[in-house]
């Protein structure tokens, strides 16, 4: 420990601004992502920062006292990406009292407190995901979806914009199940070997996020299915997912732009510091990608390993 | 003993059965307890005493049979209706709650509330204050039970039991944990309990304690009843055939210090930090010392110290002349020093596991292969050798042991020891609750293992256990030993003497 | 011949002998009650001490008050679950039974309208449901705690997703349902009304544990049950109601932890048992049942308390935190046990 | 005057309440060696024949094999657990202890390169290193094993995070790694070798616990560690070894977990950890300790995974579904308990 007066924490980083970003989640390669794009925005604008999630995203009391901890170190501004609005609310205005601005990403925070959201719109992702699951089944048959959580508001919107997309469009597609594994995967690959074992003349299944759409991958090559015979479609990139893209063994996936969310984050921070006006929103875009464009380089440049 | 003619029966029970898995514990029992007795109930272990009183306690249900008290025919529902029934009992083995304080231990399930549910501590404790200077008792009412030793806690279990207001108070083997002294105190406190409205139900395997306390005497052998005498008019012997179906003839004091044999385990100014000051002597191969005290005199102390269980402050140990660190019983074992404790519950037997896992626990590693597999069938033929040898009663080598009496666990225990092949064996009042005749044969066994050249300090309460079977006999008082005595010198009167030299003048010998 | 003395016999001889065991061996037993707890205290200084060094940001009223809060929810948990091991038994439904609670309130005023009285009354009574419910399982079913509380877990988790249709439930009608947790009950410092009601439930907790009937028989039980039923308790029935108690501070904590989060989230609470019972623990409780205290039970909170704002504070990177709380443990708890064995 | 009846009158049930306490207990004891585990595999039965009825889908052949891969890790898990459990003890460490060896396996494997057979035995060992570290704390530093195994599925979490770099690893330098679960070892039904090996660690574990001098002391440390201390075991020497053979399970389950999903992810096994022990615990073993049984926990570990996958299989709504799995454990636990004392 030193012996001077003790200020020299990170969280201070002498005369740089402190920005602390508090998302949804951390370990897992999605957050990555969006840490790394923060950070290449935090040394390009030179500020400092800091970026926490709680555990699962089922965990809202961890991320309220995340955000709690995060004000009480008096940041320049705030990143937040909230798991539950309105649990968020008295801490919002706090920070509001504090003048400290608060932009939201990944997901909308329902408040007009934030200045901007950074965010995938992820109704629309599940959509252009559906519609290629329905392409891929020749626009008939029982597919079934494994959604990585039942009440975040992503695994809802990723389901909600799947199943709604064939309601609306596609009548010959019948939506025979749909299971949520936690995005954990090997209980996603259990539970989608549960789910074909169920149906056998399944045609295809969509995995909502990287663990749950890794999962399914697992349980149709520990089935030994053909992939021929059954259409995966997955969300989010890594490694895993790239390969069994490239394998053949899913046809495609929905990708967001997690690098740029985190960077849109830290960016609009910075901006809102310096006092210039911001979007009401920023779409930081999503893609389809498959065996025929992934190399593409533009492509490259938002799938993460 | 008029009372044994002309007094009534207060508490009566016919043809009384109950069964257990593979043991008939009681077949067709009888039992006559009058106004104002002490009636003895004796008998081998697992005669069935314990069972007998746990019915009357209401804690099992009988099979079948019939239960009058003062005349009156009634079913015992369970231990609450037993208490208000008037019948207390102190079990044979220890029910306390070992977290709470003596005086809580005591009042527990009568306590008195104020507002409903608040409990005034301090009362509580006048309570059993005023409870232990009516029966002359030094205990602490606000002392933790779990720091008591063992005859301690026996003291508790009788002032709970004293503090009910029983018609009929049943002990079952309560001296098996005292000393002479506190025998005297409770043997006081039984006179004073008895009146022609109650009765006292007495187990013990004490025989010389009988004569002294008890009216008449009722005889269970097998779960069967053999008959009742008056105490008066019998001699020990006859109860000992009753009990036993045959002739125990007590073998005589050994015939003089023979054993001049090579000093196998030498102590050396032994001091711990909480009682023992500089406690010196040597055990010989092929020879018995017998460790004589009060209660408390620590003697187990000097046992635990020897074998690591308790850490030494200063002193040391010597096996056949070279000093030894011991720092655990495990290294003690390793030494060929082994140590039977005098707390059978919670320091000798695996109740929850079978006799014989029990029986080759300590030499289980003489039954290992090099592969780590155990050789079952010899374990078994082991555990079947010691059962028969020691007769322990029991279906099978199989038996959980907390399925059996308590004389028969304790034999157990005895066992374990007897199968490792140790140098030094330190036993803590090995015959405790174990009945007259399995005696003899224990006090046979270990003059064997003596004459095979082991070394056998053996820890006893029972003065005439000690000059019956010592070669010779250390005392001692206050963590010091007053005397080193050859059984030749002894008595029980020189003993007593040296026991109660308490403070400085205390000599050392060797 | 029954001579009736009042007076009692002279005193024996071997009382003189009791003197020498009393005054050594029992010192260290006779400290453990109340060393114990300054021990885990000591701990926690240093904790607090170490942090304050490290950040000017973490010995700040406003941070020890959040840390404070932080710890309101555990805690409360952590006080209920205390009776419950000291009877030697377990509750792991203690997490998610909390959140099932909160989506009941969330029931009780939104979905049904109650006032808000009824509406809080009746969440706290539903947590005792639960634990009524698992002291039944456990005393009359004879099914292990591990295991009854266990299914309590799972059912509780799912039944809270199945209640609130998986949605979030806002409490929309009774806005000031929030004030519970987070009204500041001092002018100028922000603490919450949360924290008072924390504070105020240690005290009645250690009273019930320390002065009245049910902890006697909650110690009691936890020593020796067997023994304790032989002298005629009826064991079954304060098992019962000592579970039912744990319930309703769970209860308590489902109000608290919705009003902090201005609704009632179907999810989570897996895993807070387990950080309840490690307060519990680490106050030096132990899980063989028999010993405990509450005073122990609220430093093992806020030692784990301190710990997860600590290193946040000093922006420990995340990775890092979990394997700094776990290391702290350890070593918070050695050293207890080894000051405990040297005195 | 003795009336030596030939016959003694056959035992009938005893019907005082404590009949369940004292007399009961012994007769419970008698027959719980050998009905335990039949009683508990009745439950399994009427599950799996309730579930074949509901669906056709559930009985067959390539469903059961999806069964037994799903039980696999978590059953290896609960092995190994059984013998801590046995002594008393308990393990919170496995479920993330299991996720850093899946991690280390990685780190051997691909960061550094090593032969196939190495970086597996590392892994393993690894393993062992950790168990080693729980009963080195547990034993030699006296920490309840509660905490002990808290600290260190804490740390292994945090571990598993800093050693990936927070990124899962690949295993693209060996390739056939992926084969030690998954490789199909039956021509035409899809067996795979992960769920052979769990069969043969089964057997493993049933020897060392009914055969070896282990399981010998495993169930006398349990049973009375301080008489077993005093009958000149090294009791710590034993208990080290225990933690540290349960550790080994924990590796090998992580060496098939990381294979099965051909990565080492470095998240999540929190939970896991109370999946084990229940099965551990469903299976008859007593968390008292000195009672268990390795057929019990397979048992355990196959009502578990039944039940999860049955409920998937015949398309319950996911949220009820951890509520039938609670109420299934409750009343198969609660059979159990009704048949032993009947019996
Ligand atoms: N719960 C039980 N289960 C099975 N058998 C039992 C049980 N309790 C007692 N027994 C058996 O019943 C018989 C009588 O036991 P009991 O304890 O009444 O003997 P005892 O006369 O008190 O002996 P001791 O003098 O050794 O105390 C013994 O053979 C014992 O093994
Ligand atoms: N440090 C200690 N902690 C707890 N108990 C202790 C300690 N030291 C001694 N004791 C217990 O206190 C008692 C001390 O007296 P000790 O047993 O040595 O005397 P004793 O002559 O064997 O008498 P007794 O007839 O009571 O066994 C023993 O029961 C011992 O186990
Ligand atoms: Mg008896
Ligand atoms: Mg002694």
């Amino acid at each position: 420990a030193s012996d001077g007066g003790g200020s020299e924490t990170g969280a201070e980083g002498g005369d740089k601004p402190y920005i602390a970003l508090v998302s949804k989640g951390f370990q897992h390669q999605f957050w990555q992502a969006v840490k790394s794009g923060a950070e290449q925005a935090a040394e390009e604008f030179g500020v400092e920062i800091t970026f926490e999630g709680p555990d699962t995203e089922a965990d809202v009391d961890q991320q309220i006292q995340q955000l709690q901890t995060a004000l009480d170190k008096s940041p320049a501004a705030i990143g937040f990406a909230a798991l539950d609005s309105q649990a968020a609310g008295p801490l919002l205005q706090q920070a509001k009292d504090s003048n400290i601005p608060v932009i939201a990403f990944d997901s909308g925070v329902d408040s007009d407190i934030p200045l901007t959201t950074a965010a995938t719109d992820n109704l629309a992702a599940a959509a252009e995901a559906a519609k290629h699951m329905a392409d891929a089944v020749g626009h008939e048959g029982k597919v079934a979806l494994v959604v990585h959580d039942q009440t975040s508001v992503t695994g809802q919107e990723r389901r909600d914009g799947f199943v709604g997309y064939m309601e609306e469009n596609e009548p010959g597609i019948e939506i025979v199940d749909i299971q949520y594994g936690g995005g954990d995967q090997a209980k996603s690959a259990d539970l989608a070997k549960a789910i074909l074992a169920a149906n056998p003349d399944l045609k295809g299944i969509y995995g909502s996020n990287e663990g749950s759409a890794i999962g399914v991958v697992q349980a149709v090559k520990e089935l030994g299915i053909d992939p021929a015979q059954l259409a995966v479609v997955g969300f989010d990139s890594g490694e895993a997912q790239m390969d069994a893209i490239r394998d053949g063994l899913m046809i495609g996936a929905i990708t967001q732009n997690p690098v740029g969310i985190g960077y849109e984050t830290v960016k609009a921070a910075v901006e809102a510091l310096d006092g210039k006006k911001l979007p009401k929103t920023i779409d930081t875009g999503y893609y389809w990608y498959d065996a025929s464009n992934i190399d593409d380089e533009e492509i490259q440049a938002v799938l993460y390993e | 003993m008029s009372a044994v003619e002309a007094a009534t029966s207060l508490l009566d029970i016919e043809g009384v059965s109950k069964g257990f898995p593979g043991v008939q514990a009681l077949a067709d029992v009888q039992l006559e307890l009058r106004h104002g007795e002490v009636l003895a109930l004796v008998g081998e272990n697992g005669a069935g005493k314990s069972t007998l009183m746990k019915l009357l306690a209401g804690i099992y249900t009988p099979d079948a049979g019939i239960f009058r008290l003062n005349g009156e025919e009634l079913v015992i529902e369970g231990p609450r209706h037993a208490q208000e029934l008037g019948i207390s009992i102190i079990h044979q083995e220890f029910n306390l709650m070992s977290d709470l304080t003596v005086a809580q231990n005591i009042f527990i399930g009568r306590e008195r509330r104020t507002g409903g549910i608040f409990l005034d501590e301090r009362a509580l404790n006048r309570r059993a204050q005023d409870l232990f200077d009516r029966l002359g008792l030094a205990l602490d009412p606000s002392e933790p039970v779990e720091r008591l030793t063992v005859a301690r806690q026996q003291m508790v279990e009788i002032a709970k039991a004293l503090s009910f207001d029983a018609k009929v108070l049943i002990m079952d083997e309560p001296t098996a944990a005292l000393n002479d002294t506190e025998v005297d105190v409770l043997f006081e406190l039984i006179r004073r309990f008895r009146t022609p409205e109650t009765g006292v139900i007495y187990i013990s395997h004490r025989m010389e304690e009988l004569a002294r306390i008890s009216d008449r005497i009722t005889v269970l052998r097998d779960g069967r009843y053999v008959g009742t005498r008056i105490t008066a008019e019998t001699e020990p012997r006859e109860i000992i055939s009753l009990m036993v179906g045959r002739e125990i003839v007590g073998e005589q004091r050994p015939a003089s210090a023979a054993a001049s044999g090579e000093p196998v385990l030498s102590v050396r100014g032994l001091t711990t930090r909480n009682l023992l000051r500089d406690v010196g002597f040597d055990v010989r191969a092929g020879e018995i010392l017998g460790f004589a005290g009060l209660m408390g005199a620590g003697r187990t102390e000097v046992a635990r110290a020897i074998v690591g269980a308790d850490r030494i402050e200063s002193g040391e140990i010597l096996v056949h002349g070279r000093a030894v660190n011991i720092s655990n019983p495990a290294e003690a074992a390793r030494h060929g020093i082994g140590y039977l404790s005098e707390d059978r519950k919670q320091l000798g037997v695996l109740l929850e596991r079978s006799v014989r896992e029990n029986i080759v626990l300590a030499s289980l590693r003489d039954y290992v292969s090099g592969l780590g597999f155990v050789n079952g069938s010899r374990i078994e033929a082991t555990g079947r050798e010691y059962v028969e040898k020691l007769r322990i009663k029991t279906p099978s080598t199989a038996q959980l042991v907390k399925n059996l009496s308590g004389g028969n666990q304790q034999k157990v225990v005895i066992a374990k020891w007897l199968a490792k092949d140790c140098e030094v064996l330190i036993f803590d009042e090995p015959t405790r609750g174990i009945d007259v005749g399995a005696k003899e044969e224990i006090y046979t066994l270990l003059r064997q293992l003596a004459d095979q050249g082991k070394a056998i300090i053996m820890i006893s309460s029972e003065l005439p256990e000690v000059l019956r079977l010592a070669d010779r006999i250390a005392v001692m008082a206050e963590g010091r030993l007053t005397a080193m005595l050859d059984n030749a010198e002894a008595t029980q009167e020189n003993l007593m003497d040296y026991a109660t030299r308490f403070s400085s003048e205390g000599t050392i010998a060797r | 011949m029954t001579p009736t003395t009042t007076q009692p016999p002279a005193p024996n001889p071997s009382t003189t002998a009791f003197a020498a065991v009393e005054a050594g061996a029992p010192r260290l037993a006779w400290l453990r009650g109340s060393l114990q707890q300054l021990l885990a205290f000591a701990s926690l200084i240093v904790i607090v001490a170490a942090f304050s060094f490290a950040s000017p940001h973490f010995f700040t009223t406003n941070n020890l008050v959040s840390i404070l809060t932080a710890a309101t929810v555990t805690g409360i948990l952590a006080l209920g679950t205390t009776f419950v091991i000291i009877t030697g038994g377990i509750d792991l439904s203690i997490g998610t039974g909390m959140v099932l609670c909160g989506v009941m309130a969330g029931v009780f005023l939104t979905y049904l309208g109650w006032p808000i009285w009824a509406g809080v009354a009746a969440t706290i009574l539903f947590g005792g449901l639960i634990g009524l419910i698992n002291g039944v399982n456990i005393s009359v079913f004879g099914i292990p705690p591990f295991i009854a509380t266990l299914g309590m877990m799972l059912i509780s988790a799912g039944l809270s997703l199945v209640i609130s249709g998986t949605k979030p439930i806002y409490f929309n009608d009774t806005p000031e349902f929030q004030s519970i947790m987070n009204l500041s009950i001092i002018p100028g410092v922000r603490f919450p009304l949360g924290v008072a009601i924390f504070i105020v439930m240690i005290v009645v907790a250690a009273v019930l544990l320390s002065k009245t009937i049910i902890g006697r028989y909650t110690f009691s039980i936890g020593s020796n049950e067997a023994a304790t039923a032989l002298s005629g308790v009826n064991v079954r029935r304060w098992k019962i109601l000592i579970y039912t108690l744990a319930g309703l501070f769970v209860g308590l904590a489902g109000v608290l932890s919705a009003s902090r989060l201005s609704s009632a989230q179907p999810t989570g609470g897996m895993g807070l048992e387990l950080e309840a019972i490690a307060a519990v623990v680490i106050g030096g409780t132990s899980l063989q049942g028999g010993k405990g205290s509450i005073i122990g039970t609220v430093i093992g909170a806020l030692i784990m308390a301190v710990l997860t704002n600590g290193l946040r504070i000093i922006s420990v990177p995340q990775e890092w935190q979990s394997v700094a709380v776990g290391v702290v443990i350890l070593v918070a708890v050695y050293l207890d046990m080894l000051r405990r064995r040297r005195s």
